[in-house]
């Protein structure tokens, strides 16, 4: 069962193929980046010993083309593939594909992503395991399922049987847009997934999503990692997430570890893998398995003094999931995203002109930026995490708030400032914390007036001149033209940075 | 002078009234904010207003400026584009892609009568979907895009023209 | 007891006055910055809520004005002074100017300091306390000295009783040399501390440079967070540090523990301070006790996940120096140095044209530098620390080598190289550790021969263009100016970088 | 083209052959390298010889060009300036500060005469002194600094002319 590895093709790009080098190099492999053409100068290709063009910018024809990456993974003679998170990580057939080749899949075996990928299969390994799920059935025929929803009330909530993540949920508030919904969920599950077939859950008032990180291995041994929070959820879309759970109490987060760990056994699960809940007062229910690392998995390294990442590639070469050090402390985890928030945080692109990021003690920036760094519209938009670690909560927070103070991106417009607002709020200070926290408390967000104020006085400085060395990133004006500025007007004054 | 913020057609009207060193006096429509400016060897600096200390840095690309006070980015533009766009009766005439990305879907035909609300085009950039709809009623004059076809940011996807039946509001195409 | 701070006014500069900003804001405090004209753009200036201007650029009319300081504290209304380390951090007489103007020092009270900081009182004060010290006496005349080094045996150090950090050392081989090191030693005393008393001791032949950690309160009570090695030192400054020492025994580790925390109990210590010991075979001997916060701190934080400098300002503000949590895994640092190894580590000095910054899990870099920054000739050069965690010492190594592998500076001369290449050597990964190590393994310590072809090429391919787009420092060629580069002759390809 | 390392002065023979793309030819004295280069979106880019990968970055700063190669950093300069100084037989002839810093003592007077290692100068910068010593007997024909002088990187300190006894070597000044 043992294997010893020498090299590891990372099928993925950005922050985690980065993050997933480092642990790489740590446990003493050499590394493989594959890049599509729109990331031919990214940091991921940089840091990889070797790196592989495997095709154009549309991901459908590089990093989700299975065929090139096994293909550039027997080139560079890699024998071994971590698929990160999105992208590939939970096809089952990638997995089989690696496998086929002869090639350590670092990830559960492709029968179980199979069985746990569908959510309705894992619904009912849950439910044979004694595991509580939310009260739900699958949405087969319209009279059913409306009978089904005046049995338990409404709201209620649809979601696809091969989705994940929160695509393709959408919550139905009274019986009247039931059938519509039920039609439009089907249609948008079969165009998304290929997979048409829904489900219908009661929809929770505050619910709180926890969930459990769990490690298991070949020789049959799982163990758990603590629980994380990531109730604060922007459209479904987690972008804080923290552990501990604030308040959980340790007879809940005994009750839920234990569902977790039964799950995963029923499972037969092997590698890292997350059960999902919905916790609700002192009733909990489960969710769906991520087969794979999850995007905040550092809250869970910084408690518990391990790197995940090495503990995958240890359990993929046939090594024993480690019972877990005693957690300390609480680390809080931030998603700095390339999207406007006071646009309805439409997507943005761009170059990265400046980069301040923040360091010192029990801070952790993990990254893909750099200055001169490209956002293209070609793939998500998570630029950065940001995650801290402090004695206790209240400590990671302050730190967190101060770490994003200390955060500065000219180029690429981001949720920044939007998150430093969050975690500074008294309401997340106050552990307020429900999958509705954004809804409740921060719809109508807006940036402060004084930072406008600030805004703009410094755009008239640097309309003077360059505020300091930052070069202008739009085509010089030629020696000598004439062609007037339209921020001549404010050119009034001196450049205000050293010149050098 | 007259500054935009990127997204957002409100006017700001700003202006440098003095400066002496380090300090700036800086009058926005009817304020005035007294600023101290003290640059720092990175290339930002701190400008200091009512004791409150600010992180700055600011680089110019094409014709925006980009700044950033602390965590928070903002990108301005001079008004005049804007100003001199909606002078030539041009307001929500043209419907322009926010980002660059793929056309996912044409939802309107040239010769169409849309009402104001109803979606046109839809954009997908990052895997995320966003649907550009019209600001009022209007006729599609020009559809310039088809699905699948990648636009930059910026790009004209479809010409409207005002709709017999409602005048054109004075304000810009929203992104829903 | 009890005093609630409200301001802190930094006596510092570089990274160490940025990182205690860092922590006072995490407290909740108000933080001021000083600064020299030197460093009216340094980071520690913008990072504070304040920055005073307190003198010219010399130390001894700025960072080391008693006087300045105690005014710029006033001015702000700032309640408490963190000194740092170096500059004022020792001296008695600062503490005191402080607790004159009612203003809290976060250090040890005046007389505790004045009492360590003479060697030969502090080691009076270990004898007294039943800790055991370095055989030697107090050198007074030369016949008395003469007769005791025969009875101990060349070869034997030399030190100044007001002296630290390894400064005005001097090791005396033979007999023959005893006269006029004595002499030299005693000039050069009284000349850089104004204290001309030396005392001569043993010169132990592999000892292991060890320190305990401790946090004495205004209770009565002393606690100690473990030890840090740095026996890794070249000319007596330590270079690489730390926690837990490898190989020493848990008996020893509390021996050295108990007696560090006798003598801060003999002495009445308050706040964090350090002891140091000389550790050979089954002995160790106690050296020194540093009164204020070391350089070296970051491991000792990582290993017990806490804050050392929240805890200096809860102890300054009468709170109760807390039990500490049990430390975890270990951690190793590194100091970046301005500084040539390869001509004789010669001081350097420059701007920073480029820099990237190692992260992601269990990095931590504390630094001032920024691209842009100015390493001046008035400071001391350290740019920055480099500290590693990992769940054991092999983990915490590699992680350093890799982040050192990450690292990259140009425009200031640097020994990270160096350090890499201490740090991936096969005598640290056996932890061969004692003061000598640099002497016996690292004295003719050259650049890779690999590394000096990849420079000329990268040399070549920059010469003839900008790589990318970093800026040239010097002053630009003037329009369509005839001056012919001195690199012309290689400038026979095109930009390599992207022009954007 | 030759160069120099800074602070060395044996010199590098070293020319580019032929490039292609990204791939470079270059010789360095009799040997020659084929390497790779693949410029990286954050100014540097990785640089591929014999199969092993180094991350490199590069800037201009006057007359040098200053490389990184992973954490190591290298200053190269043109060989002509040192050559041109050694063809005037002016090797070792100035004591040249290596650093900017302040002169801490000056050993010597004019006329001196002194022997090959004999310490001329102690410049201290970042709390460090450095001494600067002779490369070889000479005599002092004039001191330049005083006491307390603050200088600059490259200042010539103490110029010497050979002595009588015996003939000045070939290098430069060297610091102990």
């Amino acid at each position: 069962m043992e294997r010893r590895l020498t090299k590891l093709l990372v099928a993925n790009r950005g922050e985690i193929a980065l993050r997933i080098i480092r642990s790489a190099r740590l446990f003493g492999l050499k590394t493989v980046a594959v890049y599509s053409a729109a990331d031919a100068k990214s940091a991921h290709v940089g840091a990889a010993d070797e790196a592989i063009l495997i095709g154009p910018a549309e991901a459908a024809k590089s990093y989700l083309d299975i065929a090139a990456i096994i293909a550039a993974a027997k080139h560079s003679g890699a024998d071994a593939i971590h698929p990160g998170y999105g992208f590939l990580s939970e096809r089952p057939e990638f997995a089989q594909a690696a496998a086929d080749a002869q090639i350590v899949f670092v990830g559960p075996r492709p029968e179980v992503m199979a069985a746990l990928g569908d959510k309705v299969a894992a619904r009912r390994i849950a439910v044979a395991a004694g595991v509580p799920v939310v009260p739900g059935i699958e949405a087969a025929e319209i009279s059913a399922t409306r009978e089904y929803a005046a049995l338990v009330g409404y709201p209620l909530v649809i979601k696809a049987a091969a989705g994940g993540g929160g695509r393709g949920m959408r919550v139905v508030a009274e019986a009247a847009q039931l059938e519509s919904a039920l039609g439009a969920a089907a249609r948008e599950a079969a165009a998304a997934f290929g997979d048409g077939r829904i489900f219908v859950e009661k929809y929770l008032a505050h619910p709180r999503h926890i969930e459990i990180q769990f490690l298991g291995d070949n020789h049959g041994a799982v163990v758990a990692l603590g629980e994380r929070d990531c109730s604060i959820q922007r459209r479904h879309q987690k972008i804080i997430e923290e552990s501990p759970a604030p308040g959980l109490t340790d007879q809940m987060r005994a009750k839920i570890i234990g569902a977790a760990l039964k799950l995963a056994r029923a499972a037969h699960y092997t590698n890292a893998g997350t059960a999902e809940f919905l916790v609700e007062g002192d009733d909990f229910y489960f969710l769906e398995v991520n087969a794979r690392l999850q995007v905040e998995h550092p809250v869970t390294e910084m408690r518990f003094g391990c790197d995940l990442v090495c503990e995958q590639l240890r359990i993929a070469s046939g090594g024993k999931a480690p019972e877990p050090a005693a957690p300390r402390g609480a680390a809080i985890e931030c998603r700095i995203n390339a999207e406007d928030p006071e646009h309805d945080f439409r997507p943005a692109t761009g170059t990265v002109l400046h980069l301040s990021v923040p360091g010192g003690p029990g801070v952790r920036f993990d990254s893909h930026l750099a200055r001169g760094a490209e956002v293209t519209p070609w793939y998500d938009g998570l630029l950065g995490k940001l995650v801290c670690y402090g004695a206790n909560r209240e400590e990671a927070r302050v730190r967190l708030v101060n770490a994003l103070g200390e955060f500065a991106l000219l180029g690429v417009t981001n949720n920044a400032a939007y998150l430093r607002d969050i975690v500074a709020s008294g309401q997340f200070r106050d552990a307020k914390l429900s999958t509705h926290f954004i809804d409740s408390f921060f719809s109508g967000w807006e940036i402060g007036k004084s930072e406008i104020d600030a805004a703009i006085v410094a755009a008239a400085i640097t309309a003077g001149g360059a505020m300091g060395d930052i070069p202008s990133d739009g085509p010089a004006l030629p020696a000598g033209a004439e062609r007037r500025s339209p921020w001549d007007d404010l050119k009034n004054f001196e450049l205000w940075g050293s010149r050098r | 002078m007259k500054l935009t913020r990127a997204g957002d057609l409100r006017e700001i009207d700003a202006e440098v009234i003095s400066r002496d060193g380090g300090a700036i006096r800086v009058r926005i429509g009817d304020r005035q904010l007294a600023a101290e400016f003290t640059p720092n060897a990175d290339g930002g600096g701190v400008l200091t207003i009512d004791g409150r200390r600010y992180r700055v840095f600011g680089a110019r690309r094409k014709d925006s400026i980009l700044v950033s006070v602390g965590p928070a980015s903002f990108e301005f533009k001079p008004a005049e584009a804007a100003s001199r766009r909606r002078a030539r009766g041009l307001a929500a005439a043209e419907i322009i892609a926010p980002m660059p990305g793929k056309v996912l879907m044409v939802m309107v035909r040239e010769g169409d009568l849309v009402e104001a609300g109803q979606p046109l085009v839809v954009i997908e950039a990052m895997k995320m979907e966003t649907t550009l709809t019209a600001e009022s009623a209007a006729i599609v004059k020009h559809v310039r895009v088809e699905e699948g076809q990648m636009v930059d940011h910026g790009a004209v996807l479809i010409e409207l023209s005002p709709s017999p039946a409602s005048s054109v509001r004075e304000s810009a195409p929203r992104v829903e």
